[in-house]
């Protein structure tokens, strides 16, 4: 309005309860509007991508693993795929399947907890956040019961997986495929038409078609501005070509559009997960390794589609144990950037939601 | 509203940016010893076993019935911390589910990630903002000694216990909630050995 | 009635709705009332955070808290003593003056509000005849705490809280004393207790949109969710109460809890029948309506997403508040035909109320305002 | 009646009494050194997501907030004529009705003002 | 006339809170009650075999972290090295499992156990002496089918639900 | 007895917090103390038996005008400034202390027409009557209402964007 | 003297608020300070008003009525004044009375 009013700095983050970890956001504010903001990075800077020169090709795993840690397998797939092309490694049918069921799995669990964690940015008190964490620790279950460990798998290596799943895990997994839908119906019931959800998620934060491809989104913050587009099907990897599935995508390309999206991401890897589990063949579960591998003198880059979007690992080898430069394409740094032209002039508690979104591991973003 | 180009407005704060980086590397400088475990009278206390009144059993009691946690979640075990918090183990159930956003409500810091350098004068202003009494669990590798990361030094603090004192240690990476609730009661043990009326004494 | 302290002023003819005498003279009933205030909000603010932590816990598939004492009733204790002996901060910029005093501005209201509520019939401290608007006076003082306590932390997070809660309060103020006014009307008194006398049916099936409107603006008024802005934890860290510790923050808390207690104990007053029912005590039936009212807050609490601020304002100012007046006015002239008589008359008004309640808000939704997109279209 | 305010302003000063007894028993422990206080100036200084804060702390406002209060006046005088127009309907009569309902619509061509200037509205 | 957006959306969200309240909760109350963790866990400790370690030093190489530390020596009448030192730095160990996986000889298992959080950062070191096996300190079955199958089965949440208390 | 020292309570807290008003240096605490010394002007009228009026100015003074009043302090940034006194300090003060004098002389020479009937009790319906009536102040009421609107209006007009 | 409670008493304390709220009005710089002690002088004639009223005429209540349009107008004074004080903020961004000068605006 035309009384000046001068704007002031506040600090959101790094220890801020919804900034997903250390993220801070140096925001200009005038009164509750957002009229500006400046993501700061680099509060979880690990030197990932350094670590990864000192190590070898199979201690990198372990790294991979916590880099976007709510989607582990994911990661450890995306390295390993770059280190089997680098290498020329062939995996065996039962470990591409059983990559696959892990992958898809550990892709529900991230869009529980990223549909989770925006709808507790929302202001839901907790509530949808601890049904879904309440159906991840299920997931979570399957998984600690093939790897050992809850979060930090370290499951899927070069050349297969680490082990072969136990007997008991199949008859679980279909109990979970066939409990599932009906959570995500009860979540579907509990906000999705939620008035006061509708008024704050519809309209808000829109990136347009055209601006979601022109920075480069990927995952479902583009497939919710109407882009069709998921690698699993634009550039199958492993053996997605041989599963039926729909890519679901949004029309307006605001915050209601990306919930959506990944709730109906959310059956189609179940979908996914029923056809993989059918088709499970027996046979070995990794390849012939070398306990150190040195793949010949040249580079890879290996890209998937993780839960956030476009993966990818570009991998340099001069022939020795360690990888000569490890770089890693992540998602959530990529999506990142759109969120300073959708915040701008929307209220701080906006600033929130289209944040939560946008769905950013921390981990991943600083590496 | 229409917002116009302000970036006037951020932009003169390159000062304030190495004002911060500065703070960092003195910070580093500084804490490279780490702090020794804030615990040593505990061993004389456990065997002295000197009774405590029935006013200090009765403080203890609330201090350790209700602790709330300050946040503090830079990484992965955090989400083992929304783990524990969450259905299946509840760290409701000892009053712990209350996280206060802000340091000056909370009692219990739980570590639950990785700190690297950026964020160690963050954690320790956070800590320091803390009203007391006020306890630390390193949780995880990378709070205890850097874990993972700690062969870049460049970036990740070698464990908390440079920056703060800390009064549990849990290792894992990241350890299981029930680890953490573990962790959680042993502090209450500690805490319920603690002396409050020490009028006369120092 | 034995005058200790003589006011100086004779006793007009005006017969109080109720002996105030009960508990013996002035000072007894004063000395009575006082105590049993105080321990009645407090023990019911510790039974408020059972329930809700319990109640909340149970929503979400948890237990909460069960480990310390009995089923963990004696946690809100646990808390009380921890929090007692916590360490009090008043930061080096803050206003210290004013960071003091207001925990005290903005509790002594929430207390106050208690002074003309019946617990039973007359048992209630001062019967005063201009008692709601003694209630809707005292809960505007309250703000002044908050902005006062949002002001001298001198940090803006509390700023921005507080700025939310003056707005909020502001807006809602009005939805919330013009349904009050639906009641008044009908029971033709402003002094609660005869209010409650009135009440041979709860007036919530009289003023089914009078409730609604209480309801959500009472919500609004106190903070509770959805409305619960000012303190919004995921936005604006822990609003006006960010640089409080120790007792001063459990004055804050207190407050909260006592705010809703109130507003629940005004809507088991005005709607719900206060202290009437069949077979209990009254006292008891009163305290089972508070906490049932209270436990729909956490129920709602629960389930919500928070509204946002221009839209908590928009609702206030563009929903509420038409309808309540329309509702004013109806009411008025429902009363002037002096309807509520005879039994088959107060039926059918009833469902003529409760249509009158679907209609209006589909219509007003539908024509004049709409929650339901990003920014408000009207 | 004046017994009744009696009660209320006794029972103000005892509410008074005891919040200020609360704020104040920290005060009377801490010397007991059951609560700690160990002030410095980390400790005192502001919290804002552990940064310090940049700029003033005490910020001008956005001007919004005025329009709101603004009729939230006009309607809170309203209420003073409401309250014992309520109270008395039955005695006043359709006249009474009518009164109020012009005064009604003379503060509400006010308030559907500020809705159609966009007032209401926070941009 | 469509019904949605009139507070339907909100009646049905209070319907499944309300239904959750009257739900069985999914808690497991851990110091009472605990889970069968996973036959794999992956603990917090190890447990290594005195017997069959041959010092052979694989599984210090093989561990990303450096945080195994070996010192043998040779001893000349019977061929082999003795173990001197054997100790791992679990407050630095990220449980990998990678040192489990390369041991040749089976030496070195992970802990079953979870439990093992300390008041001093000095003793999270495991030393030789600490990680020898006692029934007290069993080993998990990670990468050793053997030992998975002695163990007991997996408390899964997705059961628990179905089954119902 | 109970009145009178109600009264002197009363108007004791009023003229410390009037003064405060005119004397603390910052303005926040000044509007702070403005809202107290309402406060006991209700006091004030409650012992002039004046129960609907207390609660009204609770209501409109409290709840309303000094929310406005913090509002402007929050909106103009003058809080920093103080509450500085311009030149005519000395001639203010001199005019106000004769002005008091005057005021008091008049007050207690004029020999006003007290009468000894005691006050209606409870004012609410006899307002209502008053204001709402035959013969009461219905026109006023409306005009009042008119003054407001018309207040409202330039305050919409004078405060919006141009 | 505590017994005797008179209409003088409640007079005395109406001037002397009234005379404070002058004083206030005349010699302070600060607009918003200004429009407080104007409430300060309403207040005390409305103090004076309801005095008389109930020393006076306690039956008719003329005094109190006269309050409440005592009050509505304070309300309306005050919500211009707030917005006269935005409006000149708003031109020299000051609210120092002595500042404003019409003539130069
Ligand atoms: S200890 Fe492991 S899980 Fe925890 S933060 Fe560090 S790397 Fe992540
Ligand atoms: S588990 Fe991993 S980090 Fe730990 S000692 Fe073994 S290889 Fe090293
Ligand atoms: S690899 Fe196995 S055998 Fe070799 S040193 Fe390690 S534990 Fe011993």
């Amino acid at each position: 309005m035309a009384l000046k009013t001068e704007p002031f700095v506040l600090n959101m983050g790094p220890v801020h309860p919804s900034t997903h970890g250390v993220f801070r956001m140096r925001t200009t504010l005038d009164g509750e509007v957002v009229v500006d903001i400046e993501p700061i990075f680099g509060y979880l800077h690990r030197g990932v991508e350094k670590l990864a020169e000192q190590r070898t090709y199979t201690g990198i795993i372990p790294l991979t693993d916590r880099l976007d840690y709510i989607s582990s397998m994911n990661n450890n797939l995306a390295y390993c795929l770059a280190v089997e092309k680098l290498a020329g490694i062939k995996v065996p049918e039962r470990a591409e399947y059983l990559r696959v069921i892990m992958a898809e799995l550990q892709r529900i669990a991230a869009f529980l907890i990223a549909v989770g964690a925006f709808l507790n940015d929302c202001g839901a008190f907790f509530t949808p956040f601890m049904y879904m964490f309440r159906e991840r620790e299920k997931i979570v279950d399957l998984l600690e019961m093939v790897s050992g460990q809850r979060l930090t798998y370290n499951y899927i290596r070069v050349g297969g997986v680490s082990q072969d799943i136990p007997e008991e895990f199949l008859p679980a997994l279909r109990t979970f495929v066939a409990q599932m839908p009906g959570f995500i119906d009860e979540y579907d019931r509990l906000l999705m038409q939620n008035e006061i959800l509708l008024a704050r998620a519809k309209g808000v934060g829109i990136l347009t078609r055209e601006q979601a491809i022109n920075c480069a989104a990927s995952g479902p913050v583009l497939r919710a501005s109407g882009v069709k587009w998921d690698i699993r099907q634009a550039d199958p990897y492993s053996i997605y070509d041989r599963f039926e599935f729909d890519i679901p995508t949004g029309t307006v390309g605001d915050c209601y559009d990306r919930y959506r999206v990944r709730v109906a991401e959310m059956r189609q890897s179940l979908r996914i997960i029923q056809q993989a589990m059918t088709q499970l063949p027996p046979g070995p579960v990794k390849a012939a390794v070398p306990h150190l591998i040195r793949p010949p003198v040249g580079e890879a880059y290996a890209h998937l589609e993780a839960p956030k979007g476009e993966l990818g690992f570009y991998l340099v080898s001069d022939n020795s144990i360690a990888p000569y430069r490890c770089h890693i394409r992540p998602p959530s740094l990529i999506n990142l950037t759109a969120l300073r032209d959708m915040v701008r002039g929307w209220k701080v508690a906006d600033l929130i939601v289209i944040f939560g979104s946008i769905d950013i591991t921390v981990g991943e973003i600083d590496r | 509203m229409e917002v116009g180009d302000i970036r006037p407005y951020i932009y003169p704060d390159i000062e304030l940016d190495r004002e911060e980086g500065q703070g960092i590397e003195d910070l580093k400088a500084n804490s490279q010893p780490a702090i020794p475990d804030p615990d040593k009278w505990l061993d004389e206390e456990l065997s002295q076993n000197i009774l405590l009144t029935s006013a200090d059993a009765l403080i203890n009691w609330g201090r350790r019935s209700s602790l709330w946690t300050a946040i503090c979640f830079p990484a992965c075990c955090a989400f083992e911390f929304i783990a524990a918090n969450g259905p299946r183990f509840d760290l409701a159930r000892f009053g712990m589910e209350i996280l206060r956003a802000s340091p000056r409500q909370a009692d219990l810091m739980i570590t639950a990630g990785t700190l690297t350098w950026k964020m160690a004068p963050n954690v320790q202003r956070i800590y320091n903002q803390m009203a007391e009494p006020k306890w630390v669990i390193a949780m995880g590798s990378c709070g205890i000694s850097g874990g993972i990361f700690a062969s870049a030094p460049y970036a990740v603090v070698p464990g908390y216990n440079h920056i703060i004192p800390v009064d549990v240690y849990i290792p894992g990476c990241p350890p299981r909630p029930e680890a953490l609730i573990y962790g959680i009661q042993m502090l209450q043990k500690k805490i319920a050995k603690r002396r409050n009326l020490t009028l006369g004494k120092d | 009635m034995m005058p200790v302290l003589n006011f100086g002023i004779h006793h007009q003819v005006f017969i109080p709705a109720v002996p105030p005498d009960w508990p013996g003279g002035f000072w007894w009933h004063w000395l009575f009332f006082t105590v049993v205030i105080i321990a009645f909000v407090l023990t019911m603010v510790m039974g408020a955070i059972y329930i809700e932590r319990r109640g909340m816990g149970r929503m979400q598939s948890r237990l909460g808290p069960n480990r310390t004492g009995p089923f963990g009733l004696l946690q809100p204790v646990a808390d009380a003593i921890k929090v007692l002996l916590k360490e009090n901060i008043v930061p080096v910029k803050a206003d210290k003056l004013v960071h003091w005093l207001a925990p005290v501005v903005a509790f002594a209201p929430a207390l106050m509000l208690f002074a003309v509520i019946p617990f039973q019939d007359g048992a209630l401290l001062a019967d005063l005849n201009i008692g709601i608007l003694y209630i809707v006076a005292i809960s505007s003082v309250s703000t002044v705490g908050i902005f006062m306590a949002g002001w001298a932390s001198s940090n803006k997070y509390s700023l921005l809280g507080a700025m939310r809660n003056v707005a909020a309060i502001v807006s809602y103020e009005m939805p919330l004393v013009l349904a009050i006014v639906g009641v008044v009307l009908i029971a033709g008194s402003l002094s609660l207790n005869r209010i409650v006398i009135a009440q041979d049916i709860p007036f919530i099936l009289l003023q089914p949109l009078g409730f609604f409107l209480f309801f959500a603006a009472g919500c609004a008024e106190i903070n509770r969710s959805p409305f619960d802005l000012m303190e919004a934890d995921s936005e604006i860290v822990a609003g006006f109460h960010t640089e409080y510790s120790g007792m001063k923050f459990a004055m804050f808390y207190l407050v909260e809890y006592a705010e809703a207690i109130a507003i629940a104990a005004i809507i088991t007053t005005l709607f719900l029948g206060g202290w009437r029912g069949p077979l209990l005590p009254p006292w008891l039936w009163f305290v089972t309506k508070v906490m049932a009212v209270f436990f729909t807050m956490v129920w709602t609490r629960t389930t919500l997403p928070r509204i946002r601020i221009d839209q908590l304002m928009a609702l206030a100012w563009k929903f509420l508040l038409p309808l309540a007046v329309i509702n004013l006015i109806i009411t008025a002239i429902q009363v002037l035909a002096s309807w509520p008589d005879t039994l088959p008359w107060t039926l059918v008004m009833i469902i003529v109320n409760f249509t009158i309640l679907a209609v209006l808000v589909l219509l007003w939704s539908k024509f004049f305002f709409r929650l339901g997109w990003g920014r408000i279209e009207v | 009646m004046i017994a009744n305010y009696g009660y209320i302003g006794l029972f103000l000063i005892a509410v008074i009494l005891f919040t200020l007894l609360m704020v104040t028993i920290p005060i009377a422990l801490r010397f007991l050194r059951i609560v700690p206080d160990n002030p410095n100036p980390v400790k005192n200084s502001i919290f804002e997501c552990g940064m310090e804060t940049i700029g003033k702390t005490w910020v001008q406002f956005n001007f919004h907030y005025y329009f709101y209060v603004l009729i939230f006046l006009a309607l809170d005088v309203l209420v003073i004529f409401l309250y014992p127009w309520a109270v008395s309907l039955r005695q006043l009569g359709i006249s009474g009705l009518i009164t109020i309902l012009i005064l009604i619509t003379i503060i509400f061509v006010g308030y559907i003002y500020a809705w159609r200037k966009k007032v209401l509205e926070w941009k | 006339m469509k019904f949605e957006r009139y507070g339907i959306g909100i009646v049905k969200g209070l319907m499944v809170t309300i239904m959750h309240l009257l739900r069985h909760p999914t808690v497991s109350q851990y110091p009472e009650q605990r889970l069968n963790t996973s036959r794999r866990i992956r603990g917090n400790e190890f447990i290594w075999d005195q017997v069959k370690c041959t010092g052979c030093g694989t599984c210090t190489k093989a561990c990303p972290q450096g945080a195994i530390e070996i010192v043998t020596s040779t001893s000349q009448e019977e061929n082999k090295y003795t173990v001197d030192k054997y100790q791992i730095d679990t407050g630095y160990c990220i449980q990998c499992g990678l040192c489990v996986e390369a041991c040749p000889y089976e030496a070195l298992y992970l802990g079953y156990a979870y439990e093992c959080a300390k008041y001093q950062r000095g003793e999270l070191v495991q030393t030789k002496e600490m990680m020898l096996e006692s029934p007290l300190r069993k080993a998990s079955g990670y990468f050793s089918p053997k030992r998975a199958a002695k163990l007991p089965k997996q408390t899964l949440l997705l059961e628990r639900i179905t089954e119902k208390k | 007895m109970g009145l009178a020292i109600g009264f002197w309570i009363s108007a004791s807290v009023i003229i410390a917090a009037a003064l405060g008003v005119v004397l603390l240096r910052n303005i926040f605490r000044a509007a702070l103390s403005l809202i107290l010394c309402f406060l006991m002007v209700a006091g004030i009228y409650i012992t002039l038996s004046a129960d609907f009026l207390a609660a009204v100015q609770i209501l409109v003074y409290v709840g309303a005008i000094s929310v406005l009043i913090i509002l402007a302090i929050m909106m103009t940034r003058e809080v920093q400034r103080g509450n500085l006194s311009n030149k005519l300090q000395l001639p203010a003060f001199i005019v106000a202390l004769l002005f008091l004098g005057v005021l008091v002389l008049t007050v207690t020479n004029t020999p006003w027409p007290i009468t000894d009937t005691a006050p209606v009790v409870p004012t609410t319906t006899t307002i209502a009557s008053r204001l709402f009536g035959e013969g009461g102040f219905i026109l006023p009421v409306e005009i009042a209402a008119a003054l407001l609107l018309s207040a409202i209006l330039g305050a919409i007009v004078l405060a919006r964007e141009k | 003297m505590l017994n005797n409670l008179g209409l003088e008493h409640y007079l005395v304390l109406s001037a002397i608020l009234f005379a404070i709220g002058l004083y206030g009005t005349l010699a302070k710089r600060n607009a918003i300070i200004i429009l407080m002690c104007i409430e300060l002088m309403l207040n005390a004639v409305n103090i004076t008003l309801v005095a008389f009223s109930r020393y006076v005429t306690p039956e008719l209540l003329t005094g109190q009525i006269f309050a409440i349009f005592v009050i509505i107008v304070a309300a309306a004074e005050i919500a211009m004044g707030v917005a006269i004080i935005l409006a000149i903020y708003r031109g020299i961004e000051s609210i120092d009375a002595t500042k404003i000068n019409l003539m130069k605006w």
